[in-house]
């Protein structure tokens, strides 16, 4: 049941705070039902049984089709983040001015909905549902609240993710139809026995679609744009969490239900993938933009979680896991920064800024501390995901571990150029009256920075959460 | 029969309601209450109870499915004439002509939702198409109003002509104009290629039922009439009228198995690609909306050919489900619009700021003609692909009409982001509150049917 | 005593949290105390430990398992044994040491900064001893990324010059290249051994085969080649002087570009079984130690000398380590860390005194200015030199006596190297310390002996320098004199095994330390003559072959020709071209095409019935066509698909 | 060969003659006069295939009051030769060649129909095409049809006084 | 007569409206066109209602075989007549708007 509240917590109060028109009742409002919905996470996961966790009603009987919610080790996980990423993001743009505040609120709560619901169904049509249901609210909040170009650029990002989706609607179809049960059921997809034939075609149907979202070499080009025009609080959510709905879906939706195309195109996803970290960290080191930069740099982490899948091994997917969360932490940490800094100064450029440790040295130490777990140091979250992910990918091939290792040393280039050019030097015309940044942004980055650490140096836990769903995919 | 029967008798009524009373508003109630009268008769068919005993003599064949789309069709008419009744009053003198002539439309929708045989086809989409000539060009004074008006008439003669070939070469063939005694039409690649004749009369019935429901390349009337005539009938024309081709398309090839040739998918598919073709890439330049909705029902027309494609039970839901969810999108769309005072893209800017609920409105339609989940477009655009993946090859066509629905989404979501992102003025129509009330019912129902379709198909089922 | 060795990095772990997070409230003093007090502490509990392990042998202690994967459980645990011992005492000592100079030399600096600094220094030492203490890979990666990060955030202390960040940046990504060398080594001990235990991966060296070997000693090579700056991986060291003075002293000469060697030496046992590789790093240990002096010979810059000479002596531990005398690469790690420290702090000392000059040509005559820098300075450049019976001396003569055995080329060209260290020793000393003052008069008024808590660094360490040596007399002048190699015994005792021993002749062992000896005796005496002149410093121009040594061989600038420039170049291209015109140009493509498509299809619909009906009896046609052309086409389609 | 083989070809050959002066004549009224010419020729066809009714009401409806219907209204408009402008000649020839095509195709189609092979129009004989017949068939079998059409004609005249009305 | 005269004679008439439809460019005389295809239909279903009868009279004389064709025609021409009667009232609409009877003439709706 508890997985229901879930849902409905969210959808209930979002929907509550359209109405809403004073900006503080909504910010509010936004606030108690994402802590509520933590609460309810951390309980479910935590503290009640895993029965709890699951759900099953009947929703399309006709179609074979039930609201089927229950959570493995991953989709816990991945709850956890979601729910504990919004009450961050909500707390982090408390201070932002945002026209129309109750849709704006209201909207994000839709999103998390929707991304609570992408890692807790178990059956693909609803599955397809939550998948929309996540992009359509983030959608209209890009498009309404982001900088100057951002029709164009979220529009670019609709059609982008919305073909994929359509792809897959068509791979769920088929799949459906090859199911002598008539079932959407994730189970009964897992017992189809698919001829090698049969799986080559629909594992790209699936494929674009979690390759657009998360994103992977070529299919990036909306994600630089699109993070750079939204509003933060809506490109935290998008790097943050949503980008991980890819990741899962490979994990949950491609990898078992396709296993022998899986493994016949891992060497092709793979090298897609270091291809694209390379070249993303490279693109990297050129950009102006605080955001931009950012935005490469996850496309790089990306590609090396979507290659660490298809090197399948478990020690790699193990890592896929736990930099999911990792990853999420780390780059809302990023943006919460980000966020911080153009909200203050109103730029994002580097050659504008500069000198900010001076100014604002709280802000410059978790800064870099957020940077440095970006560029996975040891004793950081980000390492022991990066670590276990290389890891399974040596087994896989030790080459294309040397190559994709490359992205570590330009992750350092990239990374430190940003530090140095935002925090280090003189101060230039923008950052002379630049100030200490508000306590709402130190204390939560103060609290993704206590994560990291943590994370960083007892990753036990997340593994061991997880350690179910690396057996169970890979035991298939 | 009932609908048939109640729906003439309302059109004559209607025609002497206009002479008892000036008053519009009355006529616009009469014609509302007839509607209801007309969907109650209907839905009494459904249980066996008929106005009158009628031996049709084996010229019609009701069946459930024909009756169930009669239901749709008239309840739609309800939403339209509840929905955009004012206009209708403000568009000519004539208000109960123009109801008069909407009731005989539905009695041809009604004959071709039940026909048996070529004559009650062809009788049934005159009835249907001719009051059409005359509501296009409604708008007496409006040139773009007579030159639709003409257009629609020379072309739709033609495609008569057409039809009546077809049909006179399949009588040849079989002496008979029964559908269940001739298995010509779509038995495809089954029968002896001596048939020549036959083939012939079937492809020649094709054209012209493709003409009918504006599938590429026999769609060229539709843009320019359904820009052409008054908006009001636009609305109509594009949903009730096209759903009802749609199901007289279906049932001229039901229960013909053997039509999954593979000759007649070729033609099949080429019509159909074309069609997403034509009116998804030519929907994306237009800069006036009601154009721009003209192209996209040539689109949504080749989605619902699918059902033609796949011709199996899934299809058969899927038309109505389509019929309902299109025809319920695009009255909503269009009752809007033609409030407007500009109907270009840009008159659309800012409607979100002005009038939140109108917009809420409209883009819950929008959504679900795109085909977003949630809204009722999803789950007919659900239902049209699942029947082709279901026939289980031609994946290759679904895939190819995915990519286009995505194209969809560029000029859907265009007005979308006119009315959401865009600062302006747009100028509305006075507005009245049951108006409002009505839209956000249509937006409601649109979103409860994307969640559970299966009322909709369950209600029809009983 | 040993099980509590966890104490260790924990006191500088508090001492980082402690000024970290309190810099703004603490007083300096306050602030010095806590950040020296820390590491005394842990020198402390070193020192007990040291005995323990002296006495009671090697301990592994496990804290918790840090990652727990399939396959495989990396322990956090620490591992004292004899070789950390060693090392915790070096970092420990010479940490404590350079924490009290700190304290002084960085005393301009405001609280908030002082404070900063005292955070850095602390988690350096926490991360040191972490790398040495970890009892497995995977925790000495640890420390050792976590070095490389204190090294690039003290590097770039003083923030507000760009310069500076950009050697800190230098200095941490070509450590991320070693970095990445190693990963690569401890991913290959994890495929094929399923462990990184030091204990297990010795104990199972047989399950290698000589080509993993080869490669994982390669691989952790080249991660010792980022940290200990060696060729090609060494220009950032000399760049990181941009650091304060104890800095470089700490970290860039005493304890963390020993890493490297420490690692090495950890690892021996697979070394010794992958010639190639030692072959490999004997020949790079040589070539950097050749190299980096040349460098030096011509460099004005006091700590530049200084860091060139860190990089030389650093490339004669790897010479140790490669014709295998493990035991006396660790003893010029101490001793170099000994006079090496001392240098930088006395290199400090001056530049205090003058005010942040660093120029040695503006120098001269300090000696009466400060005698305890100018004494202990002195008795470093002869530890330095190998002059015995100094430090240096020992620990040199061992590495080299060890070159002879294993190739004579090496022997030579070694001894060739000694002879520039000791020259550009002397030069720098002459220059520094000799001669008549040649700064303006501004300076010289202010010139003055540094504080006490400078100096007695100084003069532990000259002590130290002095006698530190001793613990390694060669065997040849007593039977067991050798307490070090008999203390690392333990550690070495496999590879010794398998090395073939290889046992000079006293006589010749005489011999050849005598000879070079003399040389560089005859050397310093040159030099120190030579520079003491007056003139001899000129601000004229320097030619040829001076020139090429002067500018560095032209190194930094060919690296930036060759690697960075083309891969900003490459980058840009990817920006603006691929990813522009190329990738997303593409995706726009799809767009404008379907928009240009939209424009073109338009104009069909061209609004004359004519033209419909005749499409429209034309596509009549074409079905007709279509049908009687039989369903190949549609055939062709479903067998794509 | 007979006289309705004589007939049958005389008036074929009128029908067709007629119906290509009907779109070659430029004035629109000798357009009329020669599709009246061409009703006469099919009725003429009716008469030989024995369907009398079909041939009176032909000539009544078609050839008189449709007819003159379309006489009057040219009439009314005063349309004459040089009203009509002339379509481009590319134009007019690809309307030629497609039609051309169109019959083509058709007719190697009807060509290939074997079953349709000495198959024969029973002529002058055969009683269904009398008043008779027809009516008794209409108004029991077809009852329902015709109905139906007077819905058509309702409809075809409201739609002609909404047209027509001010 | 063998019925494939009567067929390619009334596919001849049919496809001279279908030329003439596509050549003209006067409303009515377009109109008038598309009347011959109809006619020529008529003349085909009669034809072939002919055709049917003379294959079942054989076996049973009093047989009304065919006359379904028959009355198709009847049916055709009652709605030829409404729509010649909507037509010509569009065309005469349109003439009293624009004062000419040419098709091409109006062309505000295209593209």
């Amino acid at each position: 049941m508890i997985s229901v509240s879930l849902i409905l917590i969210p959808v209930l109060t979002g929907i509550l705070l359209f109405f809403s028109k004073k900006a503080a009742a909504a910010r509010t409002g936004a606030l108690l039902a994402a802590i509520a919905t933590l609460v309810a996470a951390v309980a479910g996961i935590f503290f009640l049984s895993p029965a709890d966790l699951s759900f099953d009603a009947n929703w399309l009987p006709e179609f074979g089709s039930r609201f089927r919610f229950s959570a493995d080790g991953m989709g816990k996980m991945l709850v956890l983040l979601t729910a504990i990423s919004f009450p961050v993001i909500l707390v982090a743009v408390r201070k932002n001015e945002y026209r129309n505040p109750g849709s704006f609120y209201g909207l994000l709560l839709l999103s998390e909905a929707g991304l609570l619901g992408v890692f807790l169904a178990t059956d693909a049509l609803l599955f397809y549902f939550f998948w929309e249901l996540a992009l359509i609210p983030v959608y209209f909040l890009c498009s309404a609240w982001g900088g100057e170009k951002r029709i164009a650029v979220t529009f670019k990002f609709f059609v982008y993710t919305f073909l994929g989706s359509l792809l897959m609607l068509v791979g769920i179809l088929y799949l459906y139809f090859n199911n002598p049960q008539h079932s959407f059921s994730l189970q009964s997809f897992y017992e189809l026995k698919l001829s090698t034939a049969q799986q080559g075609f629909v594992f790209w149907l699936f494929f674009i679609a979690f390759a657009i979202k998360m994103p992977v070499f070529p299919f990036h080009t909306w994600q630089p744009d699109a993070y750079e025009q939204s509003p933060t609080a809506v490109t935290m959510v998008m790097s943050g969490i949503m980008v991980k709905m890819g990741i899962f879906a490979v994990v949950r939706w491609l990898l078992p239900i396709f296993p022998a195309a899986a493994a016949s195109n891992a060497n092709i996803i793979i090298i897609l993938s270091v291809t694209g970290m390379l070249y993303a960290s490279l693109i990297a080191i050129r950009q102006d933009d605080i955001k931009r930069l950012i935005a490469y740099s996850s496309i790089a982490h990306i590609g090396l979680m979507c290659a660490a899948i298809f090197a399948a091994n478990k020690t790699g997917l193990q890592g896929v896991m736990i930099q999911m969360f990792n990853h999420g932490v780390n780059v809302i940490g990023l943006w919460v920064v980000a966020d911080a800094i153009e909200q203050q100064l109103g730029t994002r450029k580097f050659s504008e800024l500069g000198g900010l440790a001076q100014k604002a040295p709280v802000l410059a130490i978790l800064f870099v501390v957020m940077s440095f777990a970006n560029i996975a140091l040891p004793l950081t979250n980000a390492f022991i995901g990066e670590f276990l992910m290389f890891n399974g990918l040596f087994h896989y091939n030790i080459l294309i571990t040397a190559v994709a290792g490359v992205s570590v040393i330009l992750a350092a280039v990239y990374t430190l150029l940003m530090v140095q050019k935002v925090l280090y030097g003189n101060t230039s015309s923008v950052t002379e009256n630049a100030s200490e940044t508000g306590g709402n942004i130190k204390w939560v980055l103060v609290v993704l920075v206590i994560i990291v650490i943590a994370l960083g140096v007892y990753p036990q836990p997340v593994i061991d959460l997880t350690n179910d769903t690396v057996s169970a995919v890979l035991g298939k | 029969m009932n609908a048939i029967i109640v729906s003439a008798l309302l059109g004559v009524v209607m025609m002497f309601t206009g002479i008892i009373s000036q008053k519009k508003s009355v006529h616009t109630a009469v014609a509302s209450v007839g509607l209801l009268l007309l969907l109650l008769a209907n839905l009494l068919n459904h249980y066996g109870l008929f106005v009158i005993h009628v031996d049709t003599r084996g010229m019609f064949n009701f069946e459930q499915f024909g009756m169930y789309f009669n239901s749709i069709a008239i309840f739609a008419t309800l939403v339209y004439v509840l929905l955009s009744g004012k206009t209708i009053e403000h568009t000519g003198v004539s208000t109960a002509d123009f109801y008069a002539l909407i009731f005989f439309v539905l009695c041809g929708v009604s004959i071709l939702s039940g026909f048996n045989g070529l004559l009650m086809l062809f009788l049934g989409i005159e009835i249907m198409t001719i009051p059409l000539y005359i509501l296009t060009g409604a708008d007496k004074r409006n040139l773009k109003s007579n030159e639709a008006s003409l257009k629609y008439f020379l072309m739709g003669s033609f495609s008569t002509g057409i039809m009546l070939m077809g049909i006179t070469l399949i009588y040849g063939a079989t002496g008979t104009f029964t559908m269940g005694e001739s298995n010509v039409i779509g038995s495809g690649g089954l029968i002896p290629k001596t048939s020549f004749l036959e083939i012939a009369g079937a492809i020649l019935i094709f054209v012209s039922m493709c003409f009918k429901v504006s599938a590429a390349p026999f769609h060229f009337w539709t843009p320019d009439v359904y820009d052409g005539a008054p908006g009001v009938f636009t609305s109509f024309m594009a949903t009730i009228v096209k759903a009802a081709g749609f199901i007289a398309f279906v049932r001229l090839y039901e229960n013909n198995t053997a039509m999954l040739g593979p000759t007649w998918r070729i033609l099949l598919s080429f019509v159909i690609i074309s069609t997403l073709l034509i009116g998804n890439i030519t929907a994306v330049f237009q800069q006036s909306v009601k154009r721009m909705l003209a192209y996209s029902s040539i689109a949504q027309a080749g989605f619902m050919l699918f059902a033609l494609y796949s011709a199996n039970d899934l299809a058969k839901e899927g038309i109505l489900l389509y019929s309902v969810a299109y025809s319920l999108a695009t009255i909503g769309i269009f009752a809007i619009l033609i409030k407007m005072k500009d109907y270009t893209f840009d008159g659309f800017n800012g409607l979100a700021k002005s009038q939140p609920l109108l917009a809420f409105a409209m883009a819950v339609c929008l959504l679900s003609l795109a085909g977003i989940p949630l809204t009722a477009g999803f789950f007919a655009k659900y239902y049209m692909l699942a029947s082709v993946v279901k026939t289980g090859g031609s994946l290759w066509l679904v895939v190819i009409a995915v990519l286009f629905a995505a194209v969809s989404a560029y000029y859907y979501f265009r007005v979308i982001q006119a009315m959401y992102f865009k600062d302006g003025e747009a100028e509305l129509m006075e507005l009245t509150p049951a108006f409002k009330t009505g839209m956000l019912a249509l937006a409601v129902l649109i979103i409860l049917v994307g969640i559970f379709p299966t009322i909709v198909l369950n209600f029809f089922y009983f | 005593m040993s099980k509590l060795v966890y104490l260790v990095p924990l006191f500088p772990l508090l001492g980082f949290l402690v000024n970290g997070l309190g810099r703004k409230s603490l007083s300096k003093p306050l602030i010095g105390m806590i950040g020296s007090g820390s590491v005394l502490a842990s020198f402390i509990v070193s020192v007990l430990v040291f005995f323990d392990v002296k006495a009671n042998g090697g301990t592994v202690v496990t804290l918790f398992d840090f990652i727990k994967a399939d396959g495989f459980t990396i322990p956090f645990a620490f591992q004292a044994d004899q070789l950390s011992a060693l090392f915790l005492l070096i970092i420990t000592g010479i940490g404590f040491l350079i924490h009290l100079y700190s304290s002084a030399y960085m005393h301009e600096e405001t609280e908030e900064h002082f404070g900063r600094f005292f955070a850095y220094l602390n988690l350096f030492v926490f991360s040191m001893l972490l790398l040495v203490l970890g009892a497995n890979y995977v925790i000495m990666f640890i420390g050792w990324e976590g070095v490389g990060l204190c090294s690039y955030l003290l590097i770039g202390f003083w923030f507000k010059n760009n310069d500076y960040n950009y050697a800190a940046r230098k200095a941490f990504v070509m450590n991320r290249i070693g970095d990445l060398g190693f990963l690569l080594a401890v991913f290959w001990l994890l495929l094929k051994l399923g462990t990184v235990n030091y204990g297990d991966v010795f104990a199972n060296v047989s399950r290698l085969s000589s080509f993993d070997i080869t490669a994982i000693t390669m691989l952790l090579f080249v991660g010792a080649m980022g940290k200990s700056a060696q060729i090609p991986l060494y220009t950032w060291l000399p760049d990181a002087m941009a650091g304060p003075t104890p800095v470089s002293a700490l970290i860039h000469a005493a304890t963390m570009v020993t890493a490297g060697i420490y690692m090495i030496s950890r690892s021996n046992i697979l070394y010794t079984l992958a010639p190639a590789t030692q072959t490999l790093v004997a020949v790079i240990g040589l070539a950097t130690a050749i190299f980096a002096a040349t460098i030096a010979l011509k460099q004005n810059d006091i700590k530049k000398v200084l860091a060139y000479s860190t990089v030389s002596q650093l490339g004669y531990m790897f010479l140790g380590l490669g014709v295998g005398a493990y035991t006396g690469a660790v003893f010029h790690v101490m001793t170099h860390a000994f006079f090496k420290a001392l240098l930088f702090l006395g290199a400090g000392s001056v530049i205090h005194a003058m005010h942040h000059e660093q120029d040695i040509r503006k120098m001269g005559g300090l000696k009466k200015y400060m005698p305890v820098t100018h004494l202990t300075f002195l008795l470093a450049c002869l530890a330095i030199a190998g002059i015995p019976p100094f430090s240096g001396f020992f620990s040199k003569d061992e590495i080299l006596t060890a070159t002879f055995a294993k190739n004579p080329v090496y022997y030579f060209a070694g001894v060739a190297g000694a002879l520039m260290t000791a020259f550009y020793m002397f030069r720098l000393y002459t220059l520094t310390f000799l001669g008549k003052f040649r700064g303006t008069h501004e300076q010289e008024h202010h010139l003055h002996e540094s504080p006490w808590q400078m100096t007695f660094p100084l003069i532990v360490l000259a002590v130290l320098s002095v006698a530190g040596g001793w613990i390694g007399i060669p065997e040849v002048f007593a039977a067991n004199a050798h307490s070090l190699e008999h203390f690392l015994s333990p550690i070495f005792a496999d590879s010794a095994k398998l090395g073939e021993a290889h046992h000079l002749e006293a006589s010749q062992e005489y011999l050849m330390m005598g000879v070079s000896t003399l040389l560089i005796a005859g050397i310093i005496f040159f030099a120190v003559t030579h520079f003491k002149k007056d003139g001899v410093v000129t601000g004229a121009e320097e030619t040829g072959i001076g020139k090429v040594l002067e500018n560095k061989w032209y190194i930094d600038e060919l690296y930036d020709a060759v690697i960075v420039k083309p891969l900003n170049a490459f980058a840009g291209f990817c920006k603006s071209v691929i990813e522009k015109s190329g990738i997303d140009g593409l995706v726009n493509g799809v767009g404008k095409l379907v928009g240009y498509g939209s424009r073109q299809m338009r104009l069909l619909q061209s609004g004359q019935v004519g033209n419909y009906i005749l499409i429209m009896v034309l596509a009549m046609v074409v079905f007709f066509l279509v049908w009687f052309n039989d369903a190949t086409i549609y055939q062709f389609f479903n067998k794509i698909f | 060969m007979g006289t309705i083989q004589i007939l049958f070809y005389f008036l074929s050959a009128l029908a067709i003659f007629s119906a290509i002066m009907v779109l070659l004549s430029r004035n629109p009224v000798h357009s009329v006069l020669w599709l009246i010419a061409v009703f006469f020729a099919i009725s003429g066809h009716y008469v030989l295939l024995n369907a009398q009714f079909l041939a009176i009401v032909n000539l009544i409806v078609y050839a008189g009051a449709i007819m003159v219907l379309f006489l009057f209204v040219i009439m009314l408009m005063n349309l004459n030769a040089e009203t009509e402008p002339r379509k481009h000649i590319w134009m007019k020839l690809a309307g030629v060649v497609s039609g051309g095509c169109l019959l083509m195709m058709l007719i190697s189609l009807v060509r290939q129909a074997v079953e349709m092979g000495g198959k024969k129009a029973m002529m002058a004989e055969g009683n269904i095409g009398l008043i008779k017949n027809l009516g008794h068939a209409l108004f029991s079998d077809y009852v329902v049809p015709f109905e139906i059409t007077s819905v058509l004609f309702l409809s075809a005249m409201v739609g002609a006084v909404v047209i027509g009305k001010k | 007569m063998p019925i494939q005269y009567y067929i390619f004679l009334c596919l001849t008439l049919f496809c001279i409206g279908i030329v003439g439809v596509l050549t003209r460019r006067n409303a009515i005389i377009v109109f008038m066109c598309i009347e011959l295809m109809l006619n020529a239909v008529n003349l085909l279903l009669v034809a072939f209602s002919k055709m049917h009868h003379a294959a079942s009279v054989g076996n049973n004389p009093a047989t009304t075989a065919g006359i379904e064709g028959q009355l198709f025609v009847f049916f055709i021409m009652v709605v030829a007549a409404a729509e010649v009667s909507v037509g010509l009232a569009i065309i005469v609409m349109m003439y009293r708007n624009t004062h000419s009877v040419d098709i091409n003439f109006l062309n505000r709706l295209k593209n």
